[in-house]
C-alpha cells in the first residue's frame, strides 16, 4: 500500500477513458476548473480506449502517491481491476460514469448518469413522436463498451412497451458520424418507410440527420443521446429533433469536491451514490437551455 | 527454323550413346518440360555414372538448367521418369533430393546474404550438440570446406557485400560438403578467374575419386574437355550429341551446339583514335583500391585484368558514380563528372553493365523490354508520354540487333542467362554511349552469344565510344583490348600494350609482387610506355 | 546503335506457331485487375439478394461511402508500389480537416485559403514521412507510425477534440450532386484521381519508374533513375491525397472531427493488397486498387442492406475476402494452364 | 576431399593491420539489440524528470503493463521474421479470452480446461493463417486481415458483445506477484516467453531456419528446409502465444471483453519493428524485440508519470520513436567508422 494513506497530498489522480469524447473531455475540464479553484494539483492521465492501458495508467498514478483517484473507466467490467489496485493502496477512489461491475471493490462514492434511464425516456418521446407505431433503425456504438449495452437496454425497455415499433435494421458506427452517415444512407435504401433512427450518441445522430438530409427525407426522427453542442445546435436548425444531455462538467467538479472531502478527512459527509439527471433537449426547450451547463464554459467555441 | 529442321541437324551420336542398358548410377529418361506451353525440353535422356564426370553443353537457353532443375527436384517434369541403381527417382523437392544425394550447384548464386557464411554452407543441415546448434563444429567445418576449394574466409562474417567470384565458392562449398552421390554444376566457372577455376576443377577430380557422379555444365569449353569423362549436348530442349570421352575437339563441340560450322578468332582491333574521352585520375575509396589513374580514348577498348578481389569491380562502379569515390577525379570530354552520382555520369554517356546480373542490372519481375527501355523512359517519351509503342519498338530493335531469344514482354527471370546478359547489355545501347564500361562481359553466356558480345564490343569501339571490359577470362580481355591494365590488391600494378599483353605477362603483373610505384600510374601518357614491374616476392598478406 | 550482329542460321526459338497470339491474350489477362472475379460475383449475389442493390440511389451511396477511402488508396497503392507503406492516411485525414476548418473558425482565414493550407500540410507531412525514409533511413513503417502518432494527437489537441461545423455551401457542394444530374461530385473526384494516377504509372516516365525501384531499387539507382526524390515525391502525394479525402470527409458531414479517419488505415492498405498489390513492392496497378476499393464498398454496403447482424458482418468480410482473392487466384492459374 | 589447397596468394584486401579484432568489436556491437542507445536515453531523462520513475514499484507497474503485448509481440516477431505478418494477434486475443471464459460461464467447463480449450482455439486460428500463407498462396497481409476480422467478430458474436466476469482467485494469481515476493507472475512468464524464443531463434536448426526462409524462402528450400510446414509452424505459436496474451488480459481485468486486444495490432507490431527487424523478414530478434517492447512501455509509462497532456502523449511518441531509431543509427555509423 501507499505510505502516508492519501491525506498528506494536495495532488488528486484523474484516470479518463479517453480525450477524444466530448463528455470526458468536458469532465475533464470541470475537474480542472475546481481543483484550480480549491487549490489543488490534478495528474490526468487518458487510456485512448484501452482498459488494460487504462489499468497500467491507474497504477502509475497510485505510484505516484495520489491523495485520491478520479476514476472515469473505460467500462464497468474493467473498472474492478482498477478498483483493486486503489483500495490496496489505500487511496479513496472517486468512480464516474461507470463502476465495477463485481461488486468486491470498494468505492469512496460513484457519480454517474443513469443511462438506461435515459435511453428509455428518449425512445419513449421519440415513439411518441412516430405516433406509437413504424419502423426504426438503432445506430450502435462500439459493441460491447458498458455505454452501448446500457443504452440499448433502455431503448429495449421502451421497446417492450411499445409493440407497434419495429426495429429493421440494426447498424454499428462505432460512435462516429462518417460511419452512422453511411449506414444510415444504407439503411434509407433498403427501407423506405423507416420513420426514425436512435442513434446511441450524439455524434451518430447527427450523422444519421445529415443522411437523411441528403436522401431528402426531412421528415425522419432523429435523436441522439449526450447533449453536445453541435446536437444543440442540430436541434435548433430543425436537422435533428432530440438529445439527451449529460452534465459531464457538473460531475467533474463534483468527483473533485468529494476527492478533496476525502483527503482532507470529511469523507463521511459524501453520499455512496450520485445519480446526474439527463435532461431531455427538443425544439421546445433547445433555446432555453444554455449548453455551458452540460459541457462548460468552452463548449460553444466551435461551429 | 522448325523443330523437324533442327533434328535433322541432328550430328551422329558419337560412342555409346544412351546406356539404356545398365542401371547403374542415375538415369534419366525422356525428360519433358513446358512453360506457358512451350516444350522447352523435349524428351531428354542422360546418364550420370558413378565415379564419373558428364560434361553438359549446349547453347544458352537448350534447357540445360531445367534438366538439372529437374534431376534435383527444383522443378516437376511434365514427363519422362528418372531412377538411381535401377530403382525409381522422383524427388519431391529440393530437400528429397538432397536426402539421396542429389545436389546442385545452381547458375544463379542463391546465398542468404543476412546470414554467416558457416550458416550459409550448413543450411538444412546445421549440426547439433546435446539439443543446440554446435556453432564452433560448424564453424571450423565450413573453414575445411572453403580450405578444399582454396577460399581463405572468415565463415562467421556474413555474406552480404562478398564479391561475386568468393559467394560462387561459398556455393560449391556448401553443395560438396555435403558428400552427395550425384552433384550437378551448372556453370561454377562463370563468375570465377582461372586460379580459382583450377580449384574447383581439382575438387571435382577429388569427389570423381570418391566415387560421385558429376555434371559439369559450363559454357568454357576448354574447362569442359579437360574435366570431363563423357559430354552431352542439347539443343533446343533435345539431345543432339554425345561423346564417351572428354577429349573432344573444341570445333567439334562448339559445332554440336551451335549446329554449324563456327569458329572465331579475335583479330586485331581498328586503331582507336587519339581523342581522349575518358580521364581518371588519382582514384580511391577507402579499404577498396586506392591511387588509380585511367585514360580511355574514343574507339579504344581499354581491358581491366586481375585476379578476383583485386578490385576492378570496385573501380568501375567508382568510376560511374555508382559508389562515391574519397578523392580523385572523373574527367569525360574535358568535363569532370560530379563524384558519385550515377545520374550525371548516364547523362554525360558513361554506363555500366554490372557483374552481378541478378542484384544490380535487371529487374527480374518486369519485362525484358522494360528492363531495357527503363534508363531512357525520359528520353522516349513523347509529349512526356511514355507509349506501350515505343518501348516495344525500342527492345524490338535491340532484340533484332543482338539476337536475343525469348519473349520481350514476359518477365525477364524466364528468359536464359546468356538471353539475360544479351538484355542487360542492350538496356545500355539504346543510346549510342560515351563511354561503356563492362564488368564480365560474357558471364555464363554461351560461345555464339560470347561471339555475338565480342562483336557488339568491337562495333561500339569502331563507332568511337570508349570502351572498358572488366573481365576474369584472361583470353576475352587479351582479345578485345587495345591495352591492359593489371590490377592487384586495389591498385593499378601497370599498363600492357596489345603486343606485351600475353598471358604470362599478365598473370606475373597481377600475381607477382606489389607493383613498383613507378608503374601505377604509367597508363597516363601512351601506349607504348614499358612497364617494368619488379618481381619481388613479397605476397601482399 | 548498330552493333553488326553475326546472321545466326538457326535463331528460331523452341516456341509454338504463333507464340505472340497466345502471349497478348496473356498480356492481356494479365492486365485485367486483381480479384475482379470475386468482384463480379459479390456483386451478383447481392443483387439477387437484395432488390435495392441494384437501384442508381444505392450504387450512388457506395461511390460516396468509398470515395475517402479511395483516394487515399490511390496514395497508399503508390507507396506500396516503391516497396513502402504509408501508416499515418488516417492521421494526415484528420489533421488537414481539423487544420483548415481551425484556420477558418478560429482565424478567419477565407476558408478556401484555409484548404490550400491544409493541402500543404498534407504535403509537409508526407515530405517527413520521405525524407525519414530515404535520407533518414528509418523502415518506412515506422517512419509513417510516428507520424501517425503525432498527427492524430495534434488533430486532438488543435480544439482538445471538439468537432467544427458550419462550412460555406460551395465547399458543400463538394459532397453532393453534380447540379441537374445524379452524378455525385466526390465520384467524380476520385475517378479523376485514379484516372490521374493510372495514367502517371503507366505513360509518363516517373510514374513507370516506380515500379523499377519497387522491383529493385539497386537496379534502379544503377540505372539513373532519381530515386530518393521520387520516393520522396510519392509520401507526399499521398500525404495530398489525405488531405484531399479529408476535405470530402468534412463537406460530407458538413465537421471537421479530430477523429475521423483513425479507422480506416486497415481498410484503405486493404483496398491495395485485395487489389493484387504486393507488400514487398513493385507491383500494383490502380485498376486493381480500384476493383479492391468496390470489393470492400460493396460488402459493407450489401450488409447493410441485408441487416446482417453488426456481429456478423465482420466474419463475413474476412470469408470473403479469401473467397475473392482466391477465386481470382483459380480462375487465373485455370487460363494459364494450371500449375 | 580434404586436400589442403594452397592459401590463395592475393587475397588480402587493403585492409586496416588486425581486421579480426575490429571485426569482432563490431560483431558483439551488431548482436546488441537494435535501438539500444535510444531505450537507455529514454531511460536516463524519465529518471531524472520523475522521482517516482526508478521506484521498484513503478518498474513492476512497466513490466505488468506491457506483458501481455510483449507475449504477442514475441509471436509477431516470429512471423515478421519469416517475412509474414500477423494482422490477427489483438483479435485472437480477443476470441480466445471469450470462448475461454464462454465455456467456463456459459457451460461449466472446468476453467482448466476452458484455458486448454482457448490455447487450441490460438492455435487453431494460427493453422488458419499458416496454411492460407503458403498453401493458399494468399499474402500474409490478406490472410491474417481476414482472420482478424472474422475473429473479431465472433468475439462479439459469442455473448453478444457482453463481458464476462468473475474468474477463479487461481486465475487472477496469474498477474498477481508471486507470493512473499515483489515478482509479479505475468513478468516470469513473459520472460520465459522471451528466453525461449531466443533459444530457439539461436541455438535450433528450426529456429534458426526461420531466418533462411525471411531471407530467401527460394534458397531456403533449395537447401532442404520444410519452408511451409516451419511457416505454419510460426503462425500457430503466434496465435498460442495470443491465446496466452488473452489470458494475462482477462486475469489482470477479471473480465474478459470482446473488445480487448482490438487497440493493440500497431504496438505490438511497432514493438517489433522498432526492435529493429524489417517488415522484408530475414532480420530481427528477441533481445531486440523486448527492447522496443521497454521503449513503448516507458515511454506511455513515463508520460504518466510526468503528467503530459493526454492528447500531446501521442505526439511525444512519435518524436521519440524516431529520435530512437535514428539515435541508434547513427551510433551505429559512428563506431562503424562512418559511411
Ligand atoms: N520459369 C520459366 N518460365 C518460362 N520459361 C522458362 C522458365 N525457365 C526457363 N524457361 C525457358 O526454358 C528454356 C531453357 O532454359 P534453361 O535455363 O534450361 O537454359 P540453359 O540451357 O540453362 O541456358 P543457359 O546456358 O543460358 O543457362 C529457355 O528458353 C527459357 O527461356
Ligand atoms: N576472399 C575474400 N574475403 C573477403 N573479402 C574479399 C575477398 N576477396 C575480395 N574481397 C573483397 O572484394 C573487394 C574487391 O572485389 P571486386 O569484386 O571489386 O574485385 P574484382 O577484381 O572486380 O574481382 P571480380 O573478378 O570478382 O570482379 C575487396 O575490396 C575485398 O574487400
Ligand atoms: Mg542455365
Ligand atoms: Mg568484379
Amino acid at each position: 500500500g501507499a505510505e502516508g494513506g492519501g491525506s498528506a497530498t494536495k495532488t488528486i489522480g484523474v484516470s479518463v477513458a479517453d480525450q477524444k469524447s466530448l463528455f470526458y473531455v468536458a469532465a475533464v475540464q470541470g475537474m480542472q476548473a475546481e481543483a484550480k479553484a480549491k487549490g489543488y494539483e490534478l495528474k490526468v492521465t487518458s487510456a485512448n480506449n484501452n482498459s488494460t492501458q487504462q489499468v497500467s495508467q491507474v497504477n502509475d498514478l497510485l505510484t505516484q502517491n495520489v491523495g485520491a483517484l478520479i476514476f472515469i473507466s473505460q467500462d464497468s467490467t474493467a473498472a474492478s481491476a482498477g478498483v483493486r489496485a486503489a483500495n490496496q493502496a489505500d487511496v479513496p477512489l472517486i468512480a464516474v460514469d461507470q463502476k465495477p461491475e463485481s461488486g468486491d471493490g470498494e468505492l469512496a462514492t460513484y457519480i454517474a448518469t443513469d443511462s438506461v434511464k435515459a435511453a428509455k425516456q428518449l425512445c419513449e418521446w421519440m415513439f411518441q413522436q412516430m405516433g406509437g407505431s413504424g419502423n426504426i433503425a438503432i445506430l450502435h456504438g462500439v459493441l460491447g463498451s458498458t455505454a452501448e449495452i446500457q443504452r440499448t437496454q433502455g431503448c429495449q425497455e421502451a421497446l417492450k412497451e411499445n409493440p407497434n415499433i419495429k426495429v429493421v435494421a440494426e447498424q454499428t458506427a462505432n460512435w462516429d458520424e462518417t460511419q452512422a452517415f453511411q449506414a444510415t444512407q444504407n439503411i434509407l435504401t433498403a427501407n423506405p418507410d423507416l420513420k426514425a433512427v436512435f442513434g446511441e450518441s450524439d455524434a451518430m445522430g447527427l450523422g444519421a440527420a445529415k443522411a437523411a438530409k441528403q436522401a431528402g427525407r426531412t421528415d425522419l426522427i432523429s435523436v441522439g443521446i449526450d447533449g453536445f453542442p453541435t446536437m444543440f445546435d442540430g436541434i435548433s436548425q430543425g436537422l435533428t429533433q432530440a438529445t439527451m444531455a449529460q452534465q459531464p462538467y457538473k460531475m467533474g467538479q463534483i468527483a473533485v469536491d468529494n476527492a478533496i472531502a476525502y483527503i482532507e478527512g470529511k469523507g463521511d459527509s459524501v453520499p455512496k451514490e450520485q445519480y446526474q439527471d439527463t435532461v431531455l433537449i427538443t425544439k421546445d426547450n433547445v433555446a432555453s437551455e444554455d449548453v455551458t451547463t452540460f459541457y462548460g464554459p468552452n463548449a460553444k467555441s466551435q461551429g | 527454323m522448325t523443330a523437324a529442321s533442327a533434328a535433322s541437324d541432328r550430328l551422329e551420336v558419337v560412342g555409346a550413346g544412351s546406356s539404356s542398358g545398365s542401371s547403374t548410377g542415375l538415369v534419366c529418361t525422356g525428360l519433358v518440360k513446358e512453360y506457358a506451353g512451350v516444350r522447352v525440353l523435349k524428351g531428354v535422356d542422360i546418364t550420370v555414372a558413378p565415379a564419373s564426370v558428364l560434361g553438359f553443353i549446349g547453347e544458352n537457353g537448350a534447357g540445360k538448367s531445367t534438366t538439372s532443375s529437374i534431376i534435383t527436384g527444383v522443378v516437376k517434369p511434365d514427363g519422362g521418369s528418372m531412377t538411381i541403381d535401377g530403382v525409381p527417382y522422383a524427388p519431391s523437392g529440393p530437400a528429397a533430393a538432397l536426402e539421396q544425394g542429389v545436389a546442385l550447384i545452381h547458375q544463379e548464386i542463391r546465398l542468404l546474404s543476412e546470414l554467416s557464411v558457416a550458416e550459409n554452407i550448413f543450411l538444412g543441415r546445421l549440426p547439433l550438440a546435446g539439443g543446440r546448434l554446435a556453432r564452433g563444429r560448424m564453424e571450423s567445418e565450413a573453414r575445411e570446406a572453403l580450405q578444399a576449394l582454396g577460399v581463405d574466409l572468415d565463415p562467421r562474417r556474413q555474406v552480404r557485400g562478398l564479391p561475386i567470384a568468393v559467394q560462387q565458392e561459398i556455393e560449391i562449398a556448401k553443395a560438396i560438403s555435403r558428400r552427395p552421390k550425384y552433384v550437378i554444376f551448372d556453370e561454377p566457372s562463370a563468375s570465377l578467374g582461372e586460379s580459382e577455376t583450377e580449384r574447383v576443377l581439382e575438387q571435382i577430380g577429388v569427389l570423381r575419386d570418391a566415387g560421385a557422379g558429376v555434371v559439369y555444365i559450363s559454357h568454357r569449353l576448354e574447362e569442359v574437355r579437360r574435366t570431363a569423362d563423357q559430354v552431352l549436348c542439347l539443343r533446343d530442349g533435345q539431345r543432339v550429341a554425345f561423346w564417351d570421352t572428354g577429349d573432344v575437339p573444341q570445333r567439334e563441340l562448339v559445332n554440336a551446339m551451335v549446329g554449324r560450322e563456327f569458329t572465331y578468332q579475335h583479330s586485331a582491333p581498328a586503331p582507336a583514335t587519339d581523342r581522349e574521352v575518358l580521364r581518371v585520375r588519382g582514384l580511391g575509396r577507402r579499404g577498396a583500391f586506392e591511387g588509380v589513374d585511367l585514360d580511355v580514348r574514343a574507339g579504344e577498348v581499354l581491358g581491366l585484368a586481375g585476379l578476383v578481389g583485386a578490385g576492378r569491380t570496385e573501380v568501375v562502379r567508382a568510376v560511374c558514380g555508382v559508389d562515391r569515390p574519397d578523392c580523385g577525379t572523373v574527367v569525360v570530354d574535358g568535363k569532370e563528372l560530379r563524384r558519385g552520382d550515377a545520374r550525371a555520369a548516364i547523362r554525360a554517356g558513361v554506363v555500366m553493365v554490372p557483374e552481378d546480373r541478378k542484384g544490380q542490372g535487371l529487374n527480374l519481375d518486369r519485362t525484358a523490354a522494360e528492363n531495357i527501355t527503363l534508363p531512357w523512359e525520359a528520353s522516349l517519351a513523347k509529349g512526356g508520354v511514355v507509349s506501350k509503342k515505343v518501348v516495344k519498338e525500342t527492345a524490338d530493335k535491340l532484340s533484332k540487333d543482338l539476337d536475343i531469344r525469348g519473349r520481350l514482354h514476359l518477365p525477364v527471370a524466364s528468359m536464359s542467362g546468356g538471353n539475360q546478359q544479351k538484355v542487360l547489355l542492350g538496356k545500355w545501347l539504346v543510346k549510342t554511349p560515351r563511354v561503356f564500361i563492362i564488368d564480365e562481359p560474357t558471364r555464363g553466356v554461351d560461345v555464339g552469344a560470347k561471339m555475338a558480345i565480342y562483336e557488339i564490343i568491337r562495333g561500339l569501339a569502331a563507332q568511337g565510344v570508349a570502351v572498358v571490359v572488366v573481365s576474369s577470362e584472361l583470353e576475352e580481355v587479351l582479345g578485345l583490348a587495345h591495352r591492359v591494365m593489371v590490377m592487384g590488391g586495389g591498385r593499378s600494378r601497370g599498363v600492357l600494350t596489345r603486343e606485351e599483353a600475353t598471358p604470362q605477362a599478365v598473370m606475373e603483373l597481377a600475381v607477382l609482387g606489389t607493383a613498383s610505384e613507378g608503374s601505377t600510374g604509367s597508363l597516363t601518357t601512351s601506349t607504348s610506355e614499358k612497364t617494368t614491374p619488379k618481381t619481388t616476392e613479397g605476397q601482399d598478406r | 546503335m548498330s552493333a553488326p550482329a553475326p546472321a545466326r542460321p538457326n535463331a528460331a526459338p523452341p516456341a509454338p506457331a504463333s507464340p505472340s497470339a497466345r502471349d497478348r491474350a496473356l498480356a492481356v489477362f494479365r492486365s485485367l485487375p486483381g480479384p475482379l472475379v470475386g468482384l463480379v460475383v459479390i456483386v451478383i449475389v447481392m443483387s439477387v439478394l437484395s432488390p435495392y442493390f441494384l437501384t442508381s440511389r444505392n450504387l450512388l451511396n457506395i461511390v460516396s461511402a468509398v470515395s475517402a477511402i479511395g483516394i487515399m488508396a490511390v496514395g497508399a497503392a503508390l507507396v506500396i508500389i516503391i516497396g513502402g507503406i504509408d501508416l499515418s492516411v488516417g492521421s494526415v485525414l484528420a489533421i488537414t480537416a481539423m487544420f483548415s476548418a481551425w484556420l477558418f473558425k478560429g482565424h478567419g482565414m477565407p476558408f478556401g485559403a484555409a484548404l490550400v493550407c491544409a493541402l500543404l500540410l498534407g504535403a509537409a507531412i508526407g515530405l517527413v514521412n520521405g525524407l525519414l525514409a530515404t535520407k533518414g533511413r528509418v523502415q518506412p513503417f515506422v517512419a509513417t507510425l510516428a507520424t501517425m502518432s503525432a498527427a492524430a494527437g495534434l488533430a486532438l489537441y488543435i480544439t482538445d477534440g471538439n468537432p467544427i461545423t458550419s462550412f460555406p455551401s460551395w465547399f458543400l457542394a463538394l459532397t453532393e450532386n453534380v447540379p441537374g444530374t445524379q452524378i455525385p461530385v466526390q465520384g467524380l473526384i476520385m475517378v479523376a484521381v485514379y484516372l490521374g494516377a493510372a495514367f502517371w504509372l503507366r505513360y509518363r516516365p516517373d510514374g513507370r519508374a516506380l515500379y523499377a525501384i519497387g522491383g529493385n531499387e539497386e537496379v534502379a539507382r544503377l540505372s539513373g533513375l532519381r530515386v530518393t526524390s521520387l520516393k520522396i515525391r510519392v509520401y507526399v502525394i499521398a500525404g495530398v491525397l489525405a488531405a484531399i479525402a479529408g476535405m470530402l470527409t468534412t463537406s460530407r458531414l458538413d465537421s471537421a472531427q479530430p477523429s475521423a479517419g483513425s479507422t480506416d488505415l486497415l481498410n484503405v492498405i486493404a483496398v491495395v493488397v485485395i487489389g493484387g498489390a504486393s507488400l514487398a513492392g513493385g507491383s500494383g496497378t490502380m485498376l486493381g486498387t480500384f476493383v479492391g476499393l468496390l470489393i470492400i464498398g460493396t460488402l459493407n454496403n450489401g450488409m447493410s442492406l441485408l441487416n446482417v447482424s453488426p456481429n456478423l458482418q465482420p466474419v463475413v468480410i474476412g470469408v470473403v475476402i479469401i473467397a475473392a482473392v482466391m477465386s481470382d487466384r483459380g480462375g487465373r492459374a485455370r487460363l494459364r494452364g494450371g500449375h
